[in-house]
């Protein structure tokens, strides 16, 4: 029989947060669900020192495997993980690894490319309005691919950006999806918790596309898709593979092949062919037939930043600070 | 910026406003007492908790509004508790009830997040919402907006027109002297305080059944604090605060929209623009002095009668 | 009569003994009342309890990151109780630690390879000088302008946080971080260690000292005489002749320099860089405990370990219960209302009507 | 009506703060269409005893009867309802409201105050008693005087028919002390009771029907007011042994010139100028709120004059303020005793310090074991009470922390002395001591002494000035009789 495993989860924000924390956290039920699994988590954890502390504390209380859910966490994680050979360790969104401690994240920016086709194709005023939380790679990519994705079927759209500067503060966010559809966008999309942008697209008539998860219920006549994460196939896969005694710390970065990524179910608005074109292109990108980043890529100046023929590395995309041309906004 | 998307964003000014304008009110009411709450932020946002929990079980967002009074009225009563029966320090028992009310709201609140409630829809005032420029700035929202009119109207007439307004400015001003004329000074001020928590528990529902539909965790995000920033710009006069909330209102939406219309300006500078804008404002305004309505006897506790 | 109670003001302030009593009676309800709510959440209290005290002062460990926590509380909470003894309502203690160690990471990555002994000085003087900065701008304004420095310093701490914000993910961002906002890692020099095998930094060595130093400050300088009287009765100390605006701006400096001082530790002792999250409300823990010890730098010590032991518990709590973290501030509100209005029991004494 | 039944009875009344017993066992009566006298030292328990007959204080022990009828008054309003009306002797009236909003505070009412209406209606009123004061003007705008009316406007509107001052004309100048006894006969007239507290013993046998003294929180006498005699006899009734009014007085040569104050003009004071010596008092009198307290802020470093009008030892004012020495220079012994001369929460070495810190500093430390040494000293000398270092300043009885502000400044052997009312709360033997101090410090050290009562500037003083309105009108010898006669015209603004 398997082994029972303890398994430790650390979230940034509280769970309460509808969106990052909240996905993983619904890996984590699926996880405590399997038998001789038992999950605990600590909520709202700052990164630096707080989270060491933590992680060193489920290491200390016999926790087998800890999942760490911020990039911040990795140096911390690593520290501790140098200290406990015995227990495994696995870091979300950073590229830091040792013997017993493997990284992992998800390419939701293919996702965020297929939902930049159906805002592409939906638009009327060719501008599309993007919410985001803070400038970095993460979200910086999705806008990119996002841009990417609506290009590929709208040559003449732009995507204009506002920061928040804050993950869920659903006041702010719609307000911010508000000044987006006064400067004419006709369909938001966001890189944030709350669904405040949703309900501000419903209230003008207009579209927007989701985030983290199907947002449908709260702005039905307004919510073309989402792009959503799926975490927990793959967390299953991990603590199946620690009760198995054969955890490997590898780094991972599954995507719409693995179904840790993927588009909500469409709203009725979007058409037959719209849906069909998109659910092709998100075969070829599953089967790898298709590259979301490959060149030509040119950034907002106009320099090539990739040139023809050739695809971003994973640590170019990882570490991407710079906006694709037809993006409006700065990354500062 | 042309003209069309200046009407618009002074129409965002006024309903990002809002929130903060119910909050400012209730605490000049509380401060025209003497009694200083600097648990604003507390007792919004169990009143946006609380409001979303009514309109979501009884399907009503009203119910949810006076719940959200109501829920204001107690929290706020704790303040009352503590400096008023307790003799307590009052920024003290403000801060802690910040605290306190952060935390039971995020706490109940948990199991609730992202979960949408009844509330209310935006419904243009037949009429004058089609007059140019003025329809579309103040009367294209929702009603918790157009109730918010009316409120600064009926306080100046409270502490203009009124005995009980009159006693309440004796009260902050000089509780002796209100007490030798015949007041019940602590009655005054459990008054303004309780009063105060109604309309900060109507600002935080405001955030949760009219601004948006839903709860999440941190949902004032320091709305609170801003408010009582207002009452001092306000010179603690109801109708100053309509300017002061609508103008820091407007100013949180001006950035936004300088984003969404392509300035190269750095987010963080851009963010800091409502805060240090405050500072500014706060300098101008002390420099002309005379003017302002500062209860003298804000922040002293009476000691208990004999 | 409806009341037959009456509040009498003491003759006599309470001795030490009473005072220690009230102040047990308060914790000891506020465990009560969060206890009775962790009931209502489904918890066992006795369990819950225990396991809070457990995370916070049960193991060795827990103890010592709980010191270890309480550093940089104790640091800000001392400059702000310096403030609050001349009633100058500084609640920006947040926003000078945030200068702190923007100043303290400036002289860091600016001169990486400076020796230990000139390093370290020389990153706790820029964090004096940030951190004071921030305290001197709202003394300023309240003197010359009058403006009410509880709003300042609290627009200042959103500034603050903004003007790290925009370093970090900026013109400070590392290179090597893969476009997330914080700076390279300090070099070894500019990283203060920890003691012995222990995990507590020498912060705790310089807390200690800055301690003993403020309290002698106060107690035996005659600047420090001049403060006392300040905070006691404004007009006297102006009727004395003392500086009352430069005492004002001093002591705002003084509090943002220790609150930097703050910035600094955390920065080089605990993170070992500057980045955003660096700001978990210090600022904001430290003005409860400078009110809970009363402004004594002694009982500021105490308390800074009472509440950094309580966020460190709480994560114990959530570990082995699930409670929500919302939980500590629940408990940290909870124990200054109540110590607070203990406060009446200190001052006032409650007795029979003799007159019916 | 004619019945003989009392409007107030007042029975076997205690009331006691700690260990101080404030009134014992006190009894009285007030009467129909009578003013009673209320007579005793400062802290008898005058204004203890009228509190508790208005509301404000609870009485430990005893009762009150209205018109025969045993009445508890748990709150001023209760008071007020059964028409006692108080005049305290620190006015309760609101700073930033209007005299017709003051008038109308607490009155019951509907919504929707006519303020046209009310200022017409109080005006109306106020001119029925003589009291002609603009209803719409705010308090902080109006003179001590006026403030006083609006408190008797207060009581008219009620209708009280019990009415209690409390020291009312200490603030007033001779003319409006006459109008308000004007407007109280005519009161009485109507039928109303009064009650009238006062240190001025002239006033008392002028207007009262009755008289009663307070000694330690006890009725030790009463008599009818025609039985008094003199102010001499009422005097000793009052403290129980003959005064003597007077202290010796021998001439000291004038030295050099200490303070020169020249035409010096700000928001309140205009074109004020005098010389002060060594080795004289000059004797500032005036009615409170006449720029005196303006005038003598500006002496001291609290406000900065307009100009180099002032030359203090002959040093420019900034020069001298830049860094004033310690010692041998200037002392100020303010009238606020609680709020300007002491730190109430600190102790009483930390106190001794506040203006002789300089006399124990080296370098930056403080040397707390010497001061102590010299302040232990200090406490005996002055025989202050408790003679304990570590009690706090508020724990001090209002004699005794005068004392110790006394000492304190004496200590730093001043060269110039500007003392504000330095006997005002007082009983009359530590009274004595103060002028004996003063009249002693006058050898080292010119006085500018500022003082509301012109007994004791008569006593003390070798030259008089008089303020009004701003203005230093008069200055002249003390021993000029004829100018003396004129003071009191002098004071209310009557040109001579
Ligand atoms: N609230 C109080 N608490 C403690 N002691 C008090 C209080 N009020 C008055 N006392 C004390 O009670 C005594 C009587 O005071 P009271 O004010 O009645 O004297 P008074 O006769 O009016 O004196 P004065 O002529 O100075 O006005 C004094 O010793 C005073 O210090
Ligand atoms: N307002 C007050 N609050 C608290 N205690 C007071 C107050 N006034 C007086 N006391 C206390 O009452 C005691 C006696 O004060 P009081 O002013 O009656 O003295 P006194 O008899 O008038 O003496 P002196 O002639 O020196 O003024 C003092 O020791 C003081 O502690
Ligand atoms: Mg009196
Ligand atoms: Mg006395």
């Amino acid at each position: 029989a398997d082994k029972p495993v303890k398994v430790g989860f650390v979230y940034v924000s509280p769970i309460g947060d509808a969106g990052w924390s909240y996905a993983h956290d619904l890996g984590r039920q699926a996880v405590a669900e399997m038998d001789g699994v038992t999950t605990s988590y600590v909520e709202a954890v700052a990164e630096g020192p707080d989270s060491e502390r933590v992680i060193l504390n489920m290491a200390r209380k016999g926790y087998d495997l800890i999942f760490a859910t911020s990039f911040g966490y990795m140096d911390p994680m690593l520290k501790v993980a140098k200290q406990f050979p015995k227990t495994s360790f696995m870091h979300c969104s950073g590229f830091k690894k040792a013997d017993n401690m493997g990284n992992y994240f998800g390419r939701m920016y293919q996702a965020r490319y297929l939902s930049g086709i159906v805002a592409g194709a939906m638009t009327k005023t060719n501008t599309l309005g993007y919410v985001a939380a803070f400038p970095i790679p993460e979200v910086i990519r999705g806008i990119n691919a996002f841009t990417l994705g609506a290009q590929s079927v709208n040559p003449d759209v732009t995507v204009r950006v506002v920061w928040t500067k804050t993950w869920y503060d659903p006041a702010t966010e719609k307000e911010a999806a508000k000044s987006l559809l006064d400067v004419g966008a006709d369909v938001i999309a966001q890189h944030q918790d709350s669904p405040g942008p949703q309900e501000a697209a419903q209230e003008k008539g207009v579209y927007s596309i989701g985030y983290n998860s199907d947002m449908a219920s709260f702005a039905p006549k307004a919510h073309l898709t989402a792009p959503v994460w799926n975490w927990a196939p793959y967390y299953a896969k991990v603590v199946d593979s620690v009760r198995k005694d054969n955890f490997k710390a590898e780094s991972v970065w599954p995507g719409l092949a693995d179904g840790i990524v993927d588009l909500a179910p469409f709203g009725p608005m979007v058409p037959e062919e719209l849906q069909a074109k998109v659910n092709g292109v998100k075969a070829d990108i599953a089967e790898g037939k298709k590259k979301v980043f490959a060149g030509p890529i040119k950034d907002q100046k106009g320099t090539l930043k990739l040139a023809d023929n050739t695809a971003a590395t994973d640590n170019e995309l990882l570490g991407m600070t710079w906006f694709v041309e037809g993006v409006v906004g700065t990354t500062e | 910026m042309n003209f069309e998307i200046t009407v618009l964003l002074l129409a965002a000014a006024v309903q990002s406003g809002t929130p903060i304008l119910y909050a400012t009110l209730g605490e000049i009411l509380t401060e025209k007492s003497g009694v200083l709450n600097l648990g604003v932020e507390g007792v919004m946002i169990l009143g946006a908790l609380v409001g979303f929990l009514a309109s979501k079980v009884t399907g009503s967002p009203l119910a949810g509004l006076l719940a959200a009074g109501a829920v204001g009225c107690v929290a706020a009563a704790v303040h009352g508790l503590v400096c008023l029966v307790f003799q307590g320090n009052q920024v003290v028992s403000g801060l802690a009830l910040t605290i306190l009310g952060t935390g039971v709201a995020n706490y109940i609140g948990t199991g609730y997040v992202g979960q949408l409630a009844p509330g209310f829809a935006p419904y243009p005032m037949p009429v004058l919402s089609q007059l140019p420029v003025v329809g579309t700035i103040f009367f294209n929202h929702d009603p918790l907006v157009y109730l918010s009119y009316f409120i600064p109207v009926v306080l100046f007439l409270f502490f203009s027109r009124t005995h009980h307004g009159l006693n309440i400015r004796a009260v902050g001003e000089n509780p002796a002297a209100a007490s030798a004329a015949g007041l019940n000074v602590a009655v005054y001020r459990w008054f303004g305080i309780i009063g105060g928590g109604f309309f900060m528990g109507l600002g935080g529902a405001y955030l949760s059944l009219a601004y948006t539909h839903l709860w999440t965790t941190n949902l004032t995000a320091g709305r609170g604090w801003i408010a009582v920033a207002l009452v001092i710009f306000a010179f603690w006069k109801p109708g100053r605060a309509v300017f002061g909330a609508y103008l820091f209102g407007g100013i949180m939406a001006l950035q936004l929209r300088l984003q969404a219309s392509g300035t190269q300006l750095p987010s963080s500078i851009l963010l800091m623009l409502p805060y240090a804008l405050t500072i500014v404002v706060l300098v101008l305004s002390s420099w002309k002095k005379g003017t302002s309505d500062e209860p003298a006897a804000l922040g002293v506790n009476v000691e208990p009668a004999d | 009569m409806m009341l037959r109670m009456r509040i009498v003001k003491r003759q006599e302030p309470l001795g030490m003994w009473g005072s220690c009593l009230v102040l047990i009676s308060a914790l000891v309800l506020a465990v009560m009342l969060s206890g009775l709510l962790l009931w209502i959440g489904g918890t066992s209290p006795g369990g819950g309890i225990a396991a809070l005290f457990q995370g916070a002062f049960g193991s060795r460990w827990a103890l010592e990151d709980s010191v270890v926590k309480a550093i940089p509380i104790f640091l800000c909470s001392l400059g702000v109780a310096v403030a609050f003894r001349l009633k100058v309502w500084n609640i920006g203690a947040e926003g000078q630690f945030a200068l702190g160690a923007v100043g303290a990471t400036w002289v860091a990555l600016s001169f990486p390879e400076w020796p230990k002994p000139l390093l370290i000085p020389a990153m706790i003087v820029m964090a004096m000088a940030g951190g004071g900065l921030w305290g001197f701008i709202p003394a300023l304004l309240r003197q010359k302008l009058r403006t009410n420095e509880i709003i300042v310093t609290l627009m200042l701490n959103y500034i603050a946080i903004l003007v790290l914000d925009y370093l970090v993910y900026g013109a400070w961002k590392d290179p090597a971080s893969f476009g997330f906002p914080m700076t390279r890692a300090f070099s070894d020099q500019a990283v203060v260690g920890k003691i012995g095998s222990t995990n507590i930094n020498w912060g705790l060595l310089h807390c200690v000292v800055l301690g003993a130093g403020v309290w002698a400050f106060f107690r035996f300088t005659r600047l420090g005489f001049d403060l006392k009287a300040s905070g006691d009765n404004v007009k006297a100390a102006k009727y004395a002749g003392m500086p009352y605006d430069y005492l004002v701006m001093l002591v705002m400096i003084m509090s943002g320099a220790l609150a930097g001082w703050a910035g600094f530790l955390e920065a080089s002792a605990t993170v070992n860089r500057l980045q955003p999250s660096i700001m978990v409300g210090y600022g904001y823990t430290a003005i409860v405990v400078a009110w809970l010890a009363r402004l004594n730098p002694l009982s500021i010590g105490i308390g800074s370990i009472l509440l950094a032991g309580l966020r460190v518990g709480v994560e114990n709590l959530q570990l082995d219960l699930q409670v929500p973290a919302a939980f500590g501030g629940i408990l940290e509100g909870l124990i200054l209302l109540t110590v607070l209005a203990g406060g009446l029991f200190t001052h006032y004494r409650i007795e029979q009507r003799k007159n019916p | 009506m004619g019945c003989s039944l009392p409007l107030i009875r007042l029975e076997n009344i205690s009331k006691s703060f700690g260990r101080v017993h404030a009134n014992r066992d006190v009894s009285l009566e007030i009467e129909e269409g009578k003013i009673l006298a209320l007579l005793g030292e400062n802290g008898a328990g005058k204004s203890t005893l009228m509190s508790i007959l208005a509301g404000q204080l609870q009485p430990d022990r005893g009762h009150i009867f209205h018109k025969g009828k045993r009445v508890v008054f748990s709150s001023t309003e209760k008071a007020i309802e059964a028409g006692i009306g108080m005049v305290y002797q620190h006015f309760k009236l609101v700073n930033a409201l209007t005299v017709a909003e003051n008038v109308y505070l607490g009155t019951r009412g509907g919504f929707g105050l006519n303020w046209k209406k009310i200022r017409k209606n109080v005006r109306e009123l106020g001119l029925q008693y003589g009291i002609d004061i603009d209803p719409g003007a705010r308090i902080d705008g109006l003179s001590m005087g006026e403030r006083q009316q609006v408190e008797i406007l207060k009581l008219l509107h009620r209708q009280s028919n019990i009415l209690i001052f409390d020291e009312p004309t200490a603030v007033l100048t001779p003319r409006e002390a006459d109008n308000l006894f004007a407007a109280m006969k005519q009161m009485v007239a109507r039928g109303k009771g009064i009650v009238f507290i006062s240190h001025k013993l002239e006033e008392v046998m002028a207007i009262a029907d009755n008289i009663a003294i307070l000694r330690r929180g006890q009725i030790v006498d009463r008599v009818p007011a025609q039985e008094v005699t003199s102010t001499a006899e009422l005097a000793e009734r009052m403290v129980g042994r003959e005064v003597l009014l007077k202290v010796d007085k021998s001439p000291v040569e004038p030295k050099q010139i200490v303070l020169k104050v020249d035409r010096l003009s700000d928001d309140r004071l205009k074109d004020v100028g005098f010389d002060l010596r060594q080795g004289e008092i000059l004797g500032l009198v005036g009615v409170a709120g006449n720029g005196q307290k303006q005038l003598v802020e500006t002496i001291c470093g609290l406000r900065r004059p307009k100009g180099d009008n002032i030359r203090i030892l002959g040093l420019e004012w900034g020069r001298f303020f830049r860094k004033p020495d310690w010692d041998k220079t200037l002392s100020y012994i303010p009238e606020d005793r609680q709020g300007l001369a002491t730190c109430q929460g600190l102790d009483l070495l930390d106190n001794f310090l506040l203006t002789t810190r300089g006399g124990f500093t080296r370098g930056p430390w403080l040397q707390y074991d010497q001061a102590r040494v010299k302040a232990e000293h200090l406490l005996e000398k002055f025989d202050i009470r408790p003679p304990d270092l570590t009690a706090c300043a508020w724990q001090l009885s209002g004699g005794n922390l005068q004392k110790l502000v006394l000492a304190r400044e004496f200590y730093r052997k001043p060269r110039l002395i500007v003392a504000e009312q330095p006997t005002q709360g007082l009983d009359i033997s530590a009274a004595e001591d103060v002028w004996r101090l003063l009249l002693k410090a006058r050898d080292a050290a010119g006085i500018l002494l500022v003082t509301g009562d012109l007994s004791e500037a008569l006593a003390l003083s070798d030259r008089i000035g008089v303020m009004f309105d701003g203005r230093l009108v008069a200055c002249f010898a003390a021993d000029d009789q004829s100018k003396v006669a004129e003071i009191p015209q002098l004071m209310a603004g009557l040109s001579v």
